[in-house]
């Protein structure tokens, strides 16, 4: 099993190397936009990891209200973290992109917030797990997640009728429609290599949490055995 | 489980195993014992020594790490809740209403909608029940009374008290513990945590010392007719 | 049934304690007087301009003020760690839920009911669209803030910096019924546009988060 | 003298506790953060608009921000009831206020450190007038917000419904420097008129609140 | 002043008619007493007596509504305040703080900026310097311990202590009293609040009881070479 996942690691590494030389010398240059557009490999499969991970979450928060196990608790807190790292990159390379493309950095566009309102979510939701004590942290951060997974589609949905008097010049382009073949290779293996990088990260945070748990558990039994403190 | 006082009744908590975390620290390490019916347990030990942990434990307020505990024989402790009484280190009380206000309230939640409920329980610890005062304005000793009324409002057969006596005088003190002993008389099951052992040994059954966690001692005392004379008595 | 004598037991004890103290309540008002005033310090509000944002104020400043009130419900349940009664009785937990949800939320409307005429004064306000519609608006959004505040505060209430935390859980996921609010307000204040999108919104938003609310309420208080 | 080593000790112990825990300054950035969003959700700021209502959007945010923040460093000295401690000992009453005043004044200046650059952003900003100027402003009003806030904190600490009580005390009396403050910024930011007695008038403010803050603070700590 | 023990030296304490309100209730009603130097005062009364309310008046904490005090020879509390040490119902420490962190920034508000005293004061009460827990992880006992130290660390010639041992276990306790013996057998004067007589009568010198807001008996006890065994003792 751990070898197995070693080999995985060695897999996502290569794959991570393979796909950035597709990103940065394969693909050609966009011609209206340059080399900036190159930021598109990391941009949407960032963004693609991070959804992911939030899907993880939630599921692994219902779990754990459902059984109260600890397997699910640590998986959750791995995911929200994980996530909230790609949803973070998504949120630099937007901007630093929109920048010389849209002459700003940011705009109210429904992609846009909807992503910036995960992210505030799952910050809240990180905030929570370290500010609460002791026991309840773990079911106070399941709810939580659910409600801010409930939450996101409702706020999509939102953004996409709001002020509608100001149509923001976005996602107009459609790259996605007419994107060059070329391209669109060097962007499914920056989406694989970013998905591979994302559930090495998850796993190995969730065994931190499980070692982490370990240890206590060990600490536990040696205070349960001892004699006095 | 030195000394445990055997009765014929099926005892009223049944501890297995218990174990309660915090952190990486054991507050409460591998207990097992039972309490039995009818009995005025009174629980010592030193600061830190786990005893207001294992009342929250019991009475459902916290639930431990490893083990169980059957209540009035059952696990489900959601099941026997209107059975059971509990009075915190806090007052549980509310500030700014009245003593029967309070105990109004709380008795609604256990389904009792008729006043005489409360009281009586007033009554039962030497309250006025026309006393409309504030709690907030209570002097320490009264708060404690209401307390231990609102514990004891619904009648129920587990009573878990921690630490009543504390910041509590002398003389209501003895009030408060001679109350213990009828509701005890009538065959209710009573545990008293508390530091102030002397107040209350003259209607104690059993005392079980706790350190670190653990039940380390238990002892049946031999009811005596008469309070016996403390040293904080002999003073005033 | 004794779910329903317990939440009217409830919410009879919240109000009159409230109305001894009259602490919130007071103290709720000018705050929003306050803000009002601060507000139009900041902004300067001129006739034309000032409807179309008036809905924006509105809001922020309501949802400001309720975040203020939300804490105060728990924080007297806290204080005397009164909870743990309620905590070790047979009531079930959904009744207190339901008590302070609806505690809260006739507060935070009279809140309203009050604070409004001074936004109308302060920024000459008239209303293109029906007033009705209006009241469904404030109605249907304040449920959505007190719903979840009500939550989000037992919540936050037991973790360490209490009062800071409510808003920072409420917010985010306030987004989405802000925006509504902002913008059912606006639409028919100008008239410009129809607001039925946004109430419709408001409306789901509500049912899907007073339902969440119930289903993981049990959870939250029993989380030792 | 000593009344310099006491504010120093202090300064010195507040800040520790403040690192250790991290706790304010983490939850306040994520607060001025949500109080950004929020606004520009409700306020929809479009580039031509957004400058002349910017100034006071900004600083209603930051006073929001400063009163949630406020409030946490009094509580503090609260809680286990320490400000006894204090008063029962020699140590001048001064030196602490002039040790919670300071604490506080860092901690708000970090956060519009923090904020300015998330309002830039979302708000499209450019500044027309000379940056150092919005940098003096940004000074001279936060310091009128901490003053007088750190000493209605300390007043209103002693009241019941303590977290409302603070808006309640400094909003009125900040409406001057609040004034101040919007006009001086939306003047440099729009590039329109001349700071200039803005700026004067936030400075006497502040040299005559400083005053009277020091002159005052004695009574109101010892006030049983 | 029934059985007022006089001493040579001049009181450390005068109370001239002390009168303090609460709204219209009297909560000191015209006190009038001395406090003599070097000599450990225990002050007993029931719940909502005024103990508290005049140890926080002598401490400079209230004003009186009426009548004076006199510190150490002055009506200015404040010129004296380095003399004096005050412990209150609560335990007046930083929760997030270490205990030596804590009493190096008490020490500091009396100008001392020697860490040994603060170290001096933590073994006198029987704690570790070195300790580096906080505050708010210590158990009761070690809380109060240090809260003592705290009171007691300037050295002060008159010490105030408001309930010390409440919530504080036995053991604790009476270490914390023996300390309190060594500080008086070295010329301090020291008033202690305590429903808990039996843990301090060891090393008392004066009851005073109070009820209603007066002084109504003060006794001298007889020093006693040995602790004498009181109730809670003989339980355990
Ligand atoms: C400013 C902040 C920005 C944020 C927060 C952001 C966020 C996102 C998100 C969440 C996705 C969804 C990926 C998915 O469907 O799985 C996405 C996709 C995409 N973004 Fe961005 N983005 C930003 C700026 C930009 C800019 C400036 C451009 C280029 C002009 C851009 C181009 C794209 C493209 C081409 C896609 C994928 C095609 C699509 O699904 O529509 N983004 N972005
Ligand atoms: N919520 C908590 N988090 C971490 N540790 C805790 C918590 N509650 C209690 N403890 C620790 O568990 C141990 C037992 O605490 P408990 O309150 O049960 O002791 P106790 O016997 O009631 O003491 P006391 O006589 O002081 O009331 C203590 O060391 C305490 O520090
Ligand atoms: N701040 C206050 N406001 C109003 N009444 C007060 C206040 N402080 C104390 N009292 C009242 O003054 C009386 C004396 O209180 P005090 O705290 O001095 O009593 P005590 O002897 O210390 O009692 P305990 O043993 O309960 O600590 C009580 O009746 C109390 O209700
Ligand atoms: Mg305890
Ligand atoms: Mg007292």
């Amino acid at each position: 099993m751990k070898q197995l996942f070693i080999a995985f690691i060695v897999l996502t590494l290569g794959l991570l190397a393979y796909s950035t030389y597709q990103a940065l010398y394969v693909a050609p240059t966009e011609q209206t936009m340059g080399d900036v557009q190159r930021i598109f490999y990391y941009h949407v499969p960032s963004a693609w990891t991070a959804g992911v991970c939030f899907l993880v979450n939630f599921l692994a928060s219902v779990v754990y209200l459902w059984k109260r196990n600890t397997a699910s608790d640590a998986l959750a807190a791995a995911s929200a973290e994980v996530g909230m790292t790609f949803c973070t990159i998504v949120l630099i390379t937007g901007p630093i992109w929109a920048r010389p493309v849209w002459g700003i950095w940011w705009t109210w566009d429904a992609r846009l917030t909807t992503t910036l309102v995960l992210w505030l979510i799952y910050v809240s939701y990180l905030m929570l797990r370290r500010f609460s004590a002791g026991g309840q942290t773990q079911v106070l951060a399941a709810a939580l997640a659910i409600f801010g997974f409930v939450d996101v589609p409702i706020v999509y949905m939102s953004i996409r009728w709001f002020r509608t008097q100001h149509p923001s010049p976005v996602m107009g382009g459609g790259e996605n429609s007419g994107l060059d073949p070329v391209m669109l290779q060097a962007f499914f293996w920056n989406l694989l290599s970013f998905t591979c990088v994302g559930i090495v990260l998850m796993v190995l945070r969730y065994r931190l949490q499980r070692l982490e748990e370990n240890v206590e558990a060990k600490h536990a039994a040696v205070a349960l055995q001892g004699g006095s403190r | 489980m030195t000394g445990t006082t055997d009765s014929p009744a099926e005892p009223v908590i049944v501890l297995e195993q218990l174990v309660k975390f915090f952190g990486r620290f054991a507050a409460l390490r591998d207990i097992s014992d039972r309490f039995a019916a009818g009995r005025l347990y009174v629980v010592l030990g030193d600061n830190g020594a786990g005893k207001s942990t294992l009342l929250r434990v019991v009475a459902g307020l916290m639930e431990p790490s490893q083990g169980s505990v059957t209540l009035l024989g059952t696990r489900k402790l959601r099941e026997v809740a209107h059975r059971v009484g509990y009075m915190g280190h806090a007052p549980l009380l509310y500030d700014e209403l009245s003593g029967m206000e309070n105990l109004r309230y709380f008795a609604g939640l256990y389904g009792l909608h008729n006043d005489s409920v409360g009281s009586n329980a007033m009554q039962m610890v030497g309250l006025d029940p026309e006393l409309l005062r504030r709690v907030g304005q209570y002097s320490q000793g009264m708060r404690q009374r209401l307390s231990l009324a609102r514990a004891v409002l619904h009648d129920p057969d587990l009573i878990l008290l921690d630490e009543p006596f504390s910041n509590v005088d002398v003389h209501s003190a003895r009030a408060m513990a001679a109350v213990l002993g009828h509701v005890r008389d009538n065959g209710k099951t009573i545990v008293v945590v508390t530091h102030q052992a002397a107040l209350i040994e003259g209607v104690a059954d059993d005392f079980v010392h706790m350190s670190a966690g653990q039940i380390v001692r238990r002892e049946a005392v031999l009811r005596r007719a008469v309070t016996t004379n403390s040293g904080a008595e002999a003073v005033r | 049934m004794t779910t329903l004598s317990v939440t009217r037991a409830t919410l009879h004890k919240d109000l009159r304690m409230e109305w001894r103290s009259k602490d919130a309540i007071n103290s709720m008002l000018f705050f929003a007087l306050l803000v009002v005033v601060i507000f139009s310090f900041a902004f300067n509000p001129t006739a034309e301009e000032s409807r179309s944002i008036a809905g924006g104020l509105v809001w922020v400043a309501f949802l400001f003020a309720a975040v203020v009130a939300l804490n105060q419900t728990w924080a007297r349940e806290l204080r005397n760690q009164v909870l743990d009664a309620y905590r070790v009785s047979p009531a079930p937990p959904n009744a207190l839920f339901v008590a302070k949800a609806l505690g809260n939320f006739l507060f935070v409307v009279v809140l309203e009911v009050l604070m409004t005429p001074l936004f109308v004064v302060f920024y000459n306000l008239r209303s293109v669209g029906p007033v009705w519609q209006l009241v469904v608006v404030a109605l249907l959004g304040t449920w959505a803030l007190v719903v979840n505040g009500t939550f989000f505060a037992a919540l936050s209430i037991r973790t360490r910096s209490r009062e800071i935390m409510l808003p920072l859980l409420l917010f985010p996921i306030s987004i989405p019924a802000v925006l509504a609010m902002v913008d059912a307000t606006t639409s028919i204040l100008t008239g410009e546009a129809s607001p039925d999108f946004w109430i419709k919104m408001l409306a789901v938003y509500d049912l899907v988060f007073t339902a969440v609310c119930l289903l993981l309420f049990e959870s939250v208080l029993n989380a030792e």
